[in-house]
């Protein structure tokens, strides 16, 4: 191991870290408008508006991210439509992490037994009160474990965007072996960057899974 | 940069000593398993690309397509990218880089160079609307660049003022260009020149830029049984003129007239 | 079928019918409930007790007939939050909210709903609270509540609202006897505070204590009613309610067993 | 639309498909070399001892966390430069998506064989079935039903996250297209546009069966 | 403890002890079956019968003590397959096998276990499924079958093996009353076909109708044991039981309520 390399480039790591977290969180923000806007067409049943969300939730389970990403990223361009490499990545990661929340929200929604509201409206509440006092916080607790998972994969697939010329921590290792050959090091920072971030969103996820235990039984 | 290059230079060694721990393939040993593993490019026409019957061409993949036969094995193409052409030489991947590979000294501490066979500068090319014609005038702007070339570690070196855009694979940087992603693309000059020959609408502003610089083959720290054959082989070539055939073959349909053969090519493994 | 003084009972139902898809569930039921009055409706299992409780509570709609509170009618499940707070309902499953302490289960309609004082809301839930010998539970999550403890909850907390009328479904089903008992003395004790209330369970000697009335429901219809609770137990009048409490009776002809030995 | 061409010329087609062989054939060739790596990490991991708790948990934990990607560098290029391991592209990505699949599977197997009522093994044993017997034929079954459907949602994934094999220099469907895309740059100036389009198209049509098989079993094992 | 003849009981208990962690659930307790013999285990909750049943079947271990099968010891969990078909259990939950049919459940364990022949051991099923009511089911999955039905499937799983003693730890407690009624129905049965059988439930009247004997425990002892289960359930003689059987009785004064009328 090269100690001077990587007190050389530990620096860049971070810098390139602060970029995986700003496109990541960007979309996870994006997912979780999606999933939301998704599961409640879904729970909701409005007619061809469900069947769009139906095969949107398809096309996005089942292609990747990369090719999602290069569609957009090379593809796009070509009908006049050129967006930023953070747009792309923004609304790819958006894109893909979609369907995931949407089907955390569906199950946290399904979990809830029918009986909730029907306790709800005896004792008087109304949709919406029974939605927010009642079923919203119950659903929320059984979509925590679902939801951290899927901020996990999306960090993770974050990775991906390397290939968009965008400078995250995956672009930097590339770069910096391709450059200067140091592989091992430059490979062992990004490993432990990753850790950095990820480990922390692991622990959280259990801890608040714990915490959030006695709502589902 | 001399303190990082003497870092670089202590990392070189000790990568050398571990990578030793895996023997590359010798002469013998290439002639006997009947096929040479050759690293090359598929999306760098005319040096290296793939046509549409999917088998490999180019000015890079003529001369490999040579070195196999008249080794008598067959040649087995190794598809890479710039930035990892030194990993699968020190990984043993392939027995040779025949990758429009420029010698560096950086990347003379981790591979074997043999003869040069061909000579190259830095070339940029921009929108011809747009036209930029020296590198002052790339200051602020966006340049895009290939991870692992020389044109990359040129302007990381010399230019941090010019912002840099890097691609994995020459093609997406090309579509980058071509989507008006950057104001300019850098890479060898030979590269850029076929390319806007053939690319109306991009001209190349800067022909030459840096060092001159020299492209050979590429083989494992160490492995001087194939890096001599290389060189035997380049020099006995010289005598048929071969690069100048494979130029002819390759190149000439792209850069025409404009480009005098003898800027480009090298024989005999001397650079005139 | 209003009281002989004319006076309107407490509630009423008229003629209710209620179909699930082609199945007629209740066919043109009738029953009232005067105030202060304790019915025990019984019947076999799928004969549309759930679902009686569950129209007159507003969450199923009816397809015929209706359902008067004090004389005004309340049919259909798009009634106003005031109507429903008149009616508290308790089910079988332990339906406590999951992510609310056992206080906060009792006051957050009250709050919510009635918009009344937090404190106040507070101190009247310790009260019932304390009646049920729950207090000292205040705090805890209903996951970590035994069965009966949660039942007694559940009764506080619709208690909490002040209903005119109680509705309870087999609120015993899913508890082991000793919390079958704990439960069924807080019902006991509510009855014999006067509260008004329909009554749906499998345990019949708490049925036979505590009816004023019992209902017999079978094929959609009252098969049977009776103003005696006692005599309805000793000596049912008709065959379907002779029929459905000998399923409480069992007969074995007895020494085979012993005949074996030696 | 123009450009439509490039992916309607027969040797490009054929070319597509062959790379869409090798995607198939790695996502394939993981999956199968998975199976049993997972089911034994699984089996293990239902295990009481805490040091192969501790090891599989911390190799569980690492798998999670870190992106293929970075697993894919490690193993291609981690492995030359620290051992010098000649692993070829496709023997990497195989490495890693066994590697990762052998973790998520197990993780699954664990699940489902945990899953399963304590009273089914003291009904087993009451019947006088032998642990073998009880495993076998009362187990077993039972954990396969709740097993298959993640299962094969986690394959359609394997098969997905092949495509960032092209990054380590696998040629398979995604570098193909680059590489028609390069060739016909002049000839066809949309073919990004087509050929990515095509690749997306063809990953669904891959993957979407698959997904409809999971939801299918769990619809009919939903018991 | 053996029987007056000198002959050994079929099932025998002795000074059988059972901790979990520092709580002693069992406490030397003794318990004899003869043969034929059906004996009815009551008790509150958690005082220890399914414990005590697990134990009598090799399911838990013991702390001291012993469990003996016709004079023979069979204490502790790793007893051989032949003798842990001597003993047939059937438990709470429906445990049947879900992936295999109704058929495949009751004849799994003859052909595996007993390598009996495949054909025969379905010509016995289809007789112990006609007896419960079953065999048209007999393709159908458990997940298909009501609660009552999945038990009666248990039932005849467990007799498929012959057992010399049947062990039933509540198996009702989880039913509907009429389903209660169906499965009940078939205990008595095989009371009456002379079947020794130890039984724990929570039905008072059906432990009256089938228990040649009754036995009490409480904190991990056997605290009243009557061979006249009819005086039992009139007369306990210990306090103890007196106040367990008033967990199933209620009392309210009555006329409150009708006196808020009008
Ligand atoms: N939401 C529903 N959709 C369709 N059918 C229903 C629905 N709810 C109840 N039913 C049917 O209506 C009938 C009466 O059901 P209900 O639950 O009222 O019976 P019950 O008398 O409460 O029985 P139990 O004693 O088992 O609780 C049953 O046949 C049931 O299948
Ligand atoms: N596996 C176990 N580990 C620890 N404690 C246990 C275990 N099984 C039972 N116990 C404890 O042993 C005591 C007796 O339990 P058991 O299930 O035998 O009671 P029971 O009489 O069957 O009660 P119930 O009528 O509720 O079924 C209880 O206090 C219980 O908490
Ligand atoms: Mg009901
Ligand atoms: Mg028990």
């Amino acid at each position: 191991m090269d100690w001077g390399f990587i007190a050389r480039y530990a620096p860049y790591y971070v810098l390139a870290a602060q970029v995986t977290l700003l496109i990541s969180l960007s979309g996870i923000a994006v997912s979780v408008l999606v999933g939301i806007l998704c599961s409640m067409v879904r729970h909701a049943r409005i007619p061809v508006l469900r069947q769009v969300a139906a095969a949107y939730v398809e096309l996005s389970r089942n292609t990747p991210l990369l090719v999602q990403l290069f569609f957009l990223y090379f593809g796009l361009p070509k009908l006049g439509i050129v967006w930023s490499p953070e747009a792309c990545a923004i609304v790819g990661l958006g894109f893909l992490g979609g369907s995931y929340m949407a089907e955390s929200f569906r199950s946290g929604l399904d979990s809830v037994a029918s009986s909730q509201a029907d306790a709800a409206s005896v004792l008087g509440m109304t949709r919406v009160q029974s939605l927010r006092h009642v079923i919203l916080p119950q659903a929320l607790a059984v979509a925590v474990p679902g939801i951290v998972a899927n901020v996990i994969f999306l960090v993770k697939e974050s990775s991906v965007v390397s290939g968009i010329a965008l400078a995250d921590l995956m672009y930097l290792a590339k770069d910096l072996i391709g450059l200067y050959y140091d592989t091992t090091e430059a490979l062992a920072l990004l490993v432990v960057a990753y850790a950095t971030i990820l480990l922390p969103i692991s622990l959280l996820g259990t801890l608040l899974e714990r915490r959030l235990d006695h709502a589902r039984r | 940069g001399s303190a990082a290059d003497a870092v670089k230079g202590a990392a070189g060694d000790a990568a050398s000593t571990e990578a030793g721990q895996s023997q590359a393939r010798t002469l013998e040993q290439i002639k006997q398993s009947g096929t040479i593993n050759i690293g090359v490019f598929t999306d760098k026409a005319p040096f290296g690309y793939v046509d549409g019957n999917g088998t490999y061409q180019g000015y890079d993949v003529v001369f490999a397509n040579r070195l196999a036969q008249d080794l008598g094995v067959k040649a087995s193409f190794v598809a890479t990218d710039a930035a990892n052409r030194v990993p699968y030489l020190e990984s043993n991947k392939v027995d040779v880089i025949l990758a429009n590979f420029t010698v560096t000294d950086e990347r003379a501490q981790k591979v074997d160079f043999a003869e040069p066979y061909m000579k190259v500068s830095l070339g940029v090319v921009s929108p011809t609307s747009k036209s930029i014609t020296s590198v002052e005038a790339l200051a602020g702007k966006t340049l895009i660049v290939t991870k692992g070339t020389t044109a990359e570690t040129y302007f990381e070196k010399n230019h941090p003022d010019v912002t840099l855009q890097k691609y994995d694979q020459y093609a997406d940087a090309y579509n980058a260009l071509l989507d008006g992603r950057g104001d300019a693309f850098s890479t060898d000059n030979t590269e850029v020149l076929a390319w806007a020959k053939s690319n109306p609408g991009y001209t190349v502003g800067i022909t030459s830029l840096g060092d001159a610089d020299t492209i050979a083959p590429a083989v494992h720290k160490g492995n001087d049984t194939v890096r001599d054959y290389i060189n035997q082989e380049i020099n006995s070539l010289a005598s048929e003129s071969f690069f100048h055939a494979d130029y002819a073959q390759t190149l000439e349909p792209v850069y025409g007239d404009d480009v005098n053969v003898d800027d480009i090519v090298v024989e005999g493994g001397k650079v005139s | 079928m209003s009281d002989a003084t004319g006076e309107a009972p407490m509630l009423e139902v008229r003629g209710l019918t209620k179909r699930f898809g082609d199945e007629v569930v209740l066919d043109g039921l009738d029953l009232a409930v005067r105030k202060g009055e304790v019915v025990v409706v019984l019947g076999p299992s799928g004969c549309g007790k759930s679902t009686l409780l569950r129209c007159i509570a507003g969450l199923e709609g009816v397809d015929a007939g209706e359902v008067r509170l004090e004389g005004e009618p309340i049919s259909g499940t798009r009634r106003d939050s005031a109507l429903r707070q008149r009616l508290g309902m308790v089910f079988q499953s332990y339906d406590l909210f999951p992510t609310r302490t056992v206080l906060a289960n009792v006051t957050l309609a009250p709050v919510v709903v009635q918009h009344r004082d937090r404190l106040e809301a507070e101190r009247e839930a310790e009260a019932l609270l304390r009646r049920v010998g729950l207090w000292d539970k205040r705090d805890s999550y209903p996951s970590t509540l035994s069965g009966g403890q949660r039942q007694r909850v559940a009764i506080c907390r619709a208690l909490a609202m002040h209903p005119d009328v109680m509705l309870l479904d087999e609120v015993t089903a899913a508890l082991d006897p000793e919390m079958v008992h704990e439960v069924l003395d807080v019902v006991l004790e509510l009855a014999e505070g006067g509260l008004t209330m329909v009554i749906v369970t499998h345990e019949m000697r708490f049925a036979a204590a505590i009816a004023d009335r019992v209902v017999m429901l079978d094929g959609g219809e009252v098969v049977e009613e009776s103003d005696d609770p006692a005599a309805f137990f000793e000596r049912p009048e008709t065959g379907r309610a002779r029929e459905f409490l000998s399923m409480f009776e069992y007969k074995r002809e007895k020494g085979k067993g012993t005949d074996h030995e030696d | 639309m123009p450009g439509a061409e490039i992916v309607l010329d027969p040797s490009n087609v054929l070319r597509l498909l062959a790379g869409l062989g090798v995607t198939v054939r790695i996502g394939l060739v993981s999956v199968a070399l998975s199976l049993p790596l997972g089911i034994a990490c699984g089996m293990l991991m239902t295990l009481r001892n805490p040091l192969i708790r501790a090891v599989l948990r911390a190799y569980l934990e690492f798998i999670r966390i870190m992106p293929q990607l970075v697993l894919l560098y490690l193993v291609f290029f981690g492995t030359a430069g620290a051992w010098g391991w000649d692993l070829s592209g496709e023997a990497a990505s195989v490495v890693v998506f066994s590697l990762w699949g052998a973790a998520e599977l197990g993780d699954l197997v664990r699940g489902a064989l945990e899953s399963i009522p304590r009273t089914q093994y003291d009904s087993a044993y009451v019947l006088g079935m032998g642990r073998r017997q009880a495993f076998a034929r009362v187990i077993l079954p039972q954990a396969v039903t709740r097993l298959l459907p993640p299962a094969v949602n986690l394959a359609t994934r394997m098969v997905k996250t092949t495509s960032l094999c092209m990054l380590i220099g696998v040629v398979e469907l995604i570098r193909v297209g680059q590489q028609i895309i390069d060739y016909n740059r002049f000839a066809v100036p949309t073919g990004a546009l087509w050929i990515y389009g095509s690749i997306f198209f063809l990953y669904f049509i891959v993957c979407w069966p698959l997904s409809i098989l999971s939801r299918r079993l769990e619809r009919r094992w939903a018991r």
